[in-house]
């Protein structure tokens, strides 16, 4: 097994443990979509598009008190290194699940009743952490959409590697690493709304790792609302946080 | 495996039960971390290589091992295959419908999975015949036979009941360099004991091993799995609320606590561990 | 080819030609259902269970003059020798229908307009003659859950194996006989529900075979009364039959 | 497959009809155990190593034999492959819908198939090349053209009559153990022709080779395949009705008188037994 | 590469390059259907029955100015030399789209809102040119089945081989062959309803091609009409055209 | 992708189009022959051999080539593998869903491979390592980002200059017999540039390059695929309508003309044709 981690505590693709890859998001990519938003996080590039508030079909399963939310995520056959098929696969249902559930709590669904709200995800290339990148995109997506929102949902990957717990695994880190731990927060509100664990962690590496996640959201929600901003606002320089 | 049922019922039900849990009780008179009696009955089904029938209250469901050689994947020539499928009958509530795994089924089948692999229960390394080219495949499927709620313990009791009791025969490898079975029996290669607990979110109280009820009204679901040592080894947070950051670090807490009297009622019901 | 009966003219499993398999019928195994019941018989443990009447989705499969009754057959992947496939097979697909036909004579669907009953079967193990076994238990399973019923059903298999016409064929006489004829029958009726078979029988071996399989019939039947009685009278003495 | 009808029209229909064969006629003015014209051709398809379009009366059915090289079933090493499929085309009439197979059509697909090799019609043990490595595979496909009821013996005769004269080509082993096709032809090892005869339980009487009309009221339907020695090789109760004890062994007794018609008729077509 | 037209300007099976292969059209061969037709062209042995108009299952598909127009063409398992699955291939999936649109341009769909009319093609056999052979019996049963209809289509294959243009490919002349171009038309209106193209044409071979195919289908247009004079008016002599 | 719109509506748009079409003028302000804006990039997907980004006015598409080593045809045992998907993505369009590609996709993906494969674009004999036993198959998957019409030629477009600008990996034969990938790179072997050039067709007009609007009140689709030597190598027609004699002609002349256009901005793009 390669060294993940060099004498210089410096990782493979030359990152401190704590430092996140380069990222890119860029809101409104899709003319037909009622909101998109396109996120580079490493080698990931994915698309979000949002469509509704709409009718929902089949009737019945509307809802009469709020809007359905429905969630896929999905590869491009060409979006990994052996190419995938184009038929979803069981990994690709759950993420889809875990994602509209990482989604749904920052939505205010009961302000459309009787609708359908759909996030579509196209992952055009993969790298470690697309179910994150994926989130991220996705809700400032929704955002862009105008659909209300308790705050923005941001997504971040931390996982232990070479016995060391770091920030944002890549490719290699996520498939020779020990441990991958993806979650998503409304950073706003101090809430978690993705966890998923995979690997062994003591408790205390469980506590440091959850602390840098939240660091790496910090930061990536400060892109997320640039994006947002740029769009709006036409700049793409931070406005302080309210 | 979404309930029909009327708003305003829901409301009612649900206040209801967030005023007596902030008393720290139960509709069902349990305390918030208190699990359901645990039932545990291995070697039901003696086609298979291993099985266990769980029941954790009312929810019961049945594991089977088979066991099959077959190639490994070509990324791991090096290890055996475990492969973990779940289905909710139609026989188990009113709310399943015959058909392929939903996305409730496949979630609880991956989670489940990812327990048992994560902790690194079964040395798959020792599952290789001919290195890259014959390897044990341990199948194991789990069936949903009657649904009183938290799912994803009880499928995984089952499943590590039924690998720890599971009887798998001896191979050979012919002059010939072809496998052959032999006519003797070994246990599977178990490094430690996985254990799942899963927890409801209700209002802004945390319980263990909801009800379907309690399902019915929980904000949201957190299910962590323990090795031997007390590490964490997997987790998934489901449903559409949140959980705030105290109280992922409290389900580590009581996961961690719970954890080992479930371990318990495990290892005397497989006798595992006792020479 | 191995001798399936020996020079005492016993079977593989020490019975004699016209002797069932140990069996056992229990009923009310499930909490949810609204009939339930459970049969072992040899080494077939199969579980029945009833859901309905209840409303028909989608509607306009419902019948104005009677109940829909459906009925799935199904073997778990663990049940056989080698693992079988979740999905459901050609075989399966056969069985279910075969069954729901056996079942449906005895059900007054008259009573129950426009709704739907729902028969699930599921193989835990099986062994030879399961069909026959799933219908006992299923019919069982309807009584338990009220449904109106002319007479229970009562499946039996009988055989032809070694030359011999022999009374439930377990696993390997099934595989390796020359003969298996289920039937199922409504017992106080004088009516078959169930007719299958697969081999070839002189028309005298037919006649032969199908009293001995009668005789089969009425003992099994014995035992569902029992395991009702058990459940709904806290007996499982016999009751003489009226 | 299911009509869509009143059902006043259909309590009336079957009233009629029950008054009908009470008096020994039928509405077409059949006896009770007459079939309809039965017509035969065979080597319809040229590209089909054997073929066969059988018409019942109204109804037309037409199956073709593909026969390949493939590797025997593991549990079967010494026998060639038989496998029979049956579509219900949406030509054949306005109930039936493009898509997979339904219940319907894999049940007669299985009750032919049942046929043919309860009866052991086909000596699959000769048609292995290698032994438990490379046999053949005879497909046969029967697709149902137009429906007017008895799609089982019309299906099943059109199976038989396309086994009967199919021209199958005759196979070598080489020196390196491969197979390798002959340019000459051989028919299939036949032992015995096995005869479907299907009659409908209406009321209290039993007919033979029932109309879509009188299936649709039917009680009971039972299929009893005869081979040429006058025994039963297969047998298949449908429908929601029952069969008194007395039926069966009636139907038991029709279906031997009727399967020696049929069985000349096929005979004749098809040019069976003649040197 | 064999060749496939001799010195003597004669073709595989004996034709010239602009004769077409022996052709038999015949109506009403269904009783069940409300129209049918059979072909044989060449070795093509294909039925194409009409069910319709009727009503549409399900019902927000139904257009309230026309009638639906469905169309199947499926291959049965035992028409081509090796055994085909009798799951729908894409070939299959696109040649029933392309057909029913060569179809649609011919029938008046305004006469018949709120309906379907549905046409299935069985190709029994296949050989070179079995989609045009479809069409060509399709147009046929929609006039059996008394749909209104502006002209009969007529389908017909051109193509290149050893260089030349060729009228009808056979199967051989369709695999190993460098052009195949199957068109369709409605002969009395000058319309192409059916066009595809697949291999290198020069622009004037094109013209060529397409000059011979309609030579080709102005003879088939009158085998159409003497299968449908012939049911109707029990004869099968040639009726001038008006 | 058919869109739901009120009859009445969908009349007047068509007869103003019309209107326009019949003074030489587009909606959006075109010439009948003119394309819009067509912006290529390729490479865009590193972990892909080949790939690119095209659009022409809002459509967007992005094809993806990904070669991998596996078995030729039994019938062409000397020819590498060309695998064309495409898939028109639920994000590209309100009409859009998710699920396996339609007809219109199957169509869509079946014309693209038809032109690419027609034109004898890629020498495939050029992709065989053992013959008869191991060849490269080149898969092109091709995905509909968002969706303004022309599709045929936008998703034509990407996967040829995906396919001009690949990088595939050599190999090598071991002594063993066995492929052996080597960390050196070359270009697909290239015969020709074909270009897919649509026109539809509303009232009796023919323009190019349809946008979606268009494409709601066409009467009829005509999609013909040029090679570089100018000469025809694949076409289709499509929609519920016909064309006359004369248009197809004229829609011939047209392809070639712009074929030449668009040829020259694919052949700068992409580099191809210089040292």
């Amino acid at each position: 097994m390669r060294k993940l981690i060099d004498e210089n505590g410096l990782r493979v693709d030359g990152r401190r443990v704590d430092e996140l890859r380069p990222i890119k998001i860029e809101v409104g990519v899709l003319k037909n979509a009622n909101g998109s938003a396109s996120i580079e996080l490493g080698k990931n590039k994915i698309i979000a598009a949002v469509y509704g508030p709409k009718e929902v079909h089949p009737k019945h399963m509307a809802r009469p008190d709020r809007s359905l939310l429905r969630c896929r995520y999905h590869m491009s056959p060409f979006s990994t290194e052996t190419r995938k098929s184009p038929a979803p696969s069981r990994r690709e249902v759950e993420i889809s699940k875990v994602i509209r559930e990482a989604l749904e709590p920052a939505l205010i669904l009961e302000d459309y009743p009787r609708t359908a709200i759909d996030v579509y995800i196209e992952v055009l290339q993969a790298d470690g952490g697309s179910r994150v990148a994926s989130i991220t995109a996705a809700s400032t997506a929704l955002a862009d959409a105008g659909i209300n929102m308790r705050d923005l949902v941001t997504g971040c990957a931390v996982g232990k590697v070479d016995g060391q717990i770091v920030l944002d695994l890549n490719d290699i880190e996520d498939k020779e690493g020990e441990v991958d731990m993806p979650i998503a927060i409304m950073l706003n509100l101090n809430q978690i709304t993705l966890f998923q664990l995979e690997g062994i962690l003591t408790p205390e590496e469980f506590k440091k790792a959850f602390e840098m996640a939240l660091e790496g959201c910090k930061k990536i929600y400060q892109i997320q609302r640039e994006a947002l901003i740029k769009k709006y606002f036409g700049s793409s320089e931070p406005i302080p946080v309210e | 495996m979404m309930a029909k049922k009327s708003m305003v019922v829901e409301r009612l039900r649900k206040a209801q039960m967030i005023e007596c849990l902030s008393k720290g009780k139960r509709l069902d008179g349990r305390g918030l971390l208190d699990y359901r009696p645990i039932v545990i009955n291995t070697e039901v089904i003696e086609k298979a290589e291993g099985s266990a029938k769980v029941s954790i209250g009312n929810t019961q469901v049945i594991a089977g091992v088979k066991v099959e050689v077959d190639e490994p994947f070509p990324d791991t020539p090096n290890e055996g295959l475990l492969i973990v499928n779940a289905e909710v009958l139609p026989l188990a509530s009113p709310y399943t419908e015959p058909g392929p795994p939903d996305e409730d089924a496949i979630e609880l089948a991956r989670v489940v999975d990812r327990g048992i692999r994560a902790s690194e229960m079964i040395d798959l390394s020792k599952l290789v015949l001919i290195e890259g080219e014959k390897v044990l495949a341990v199948y194991v499927d789990v069936n949903m036979l009657d649904l009183d709620g938290n799912l994803f313990d009880a499928a995984s009791y089952a499943v590590v009941s039924a690998l720890l009791t599971a009887r798998i025969p001896k191979f050979t490898i012919s002059d010939k360099g072809k496998v052959v079975k032999l006519n003797e029996f070994t246990k599977l290669p178990i490094k430690t004991i996985p254990i799942s607990v899963t927890m409801a979110k209700i209002g802004d109280t945390l319980i263990v091993d909801p009800t379907y009820e309690e399902e019915l009204v929980m904000d949201a679901r957190v299910t962590l799995v323990i090795d031997s040592d007390g590490n964490l080894c997997a987790g998934q947070k489901g449903c559409s609320g949140a959980l705030s950051f105290e109280q992922i670090k409290l389900a580590c807490e009581n996961a961690i606590v719970k954890s080992k009297e479930v371990r318990e009622i495990i290892k005397r019901v497989t006798g595992y561990g006792e020479a």
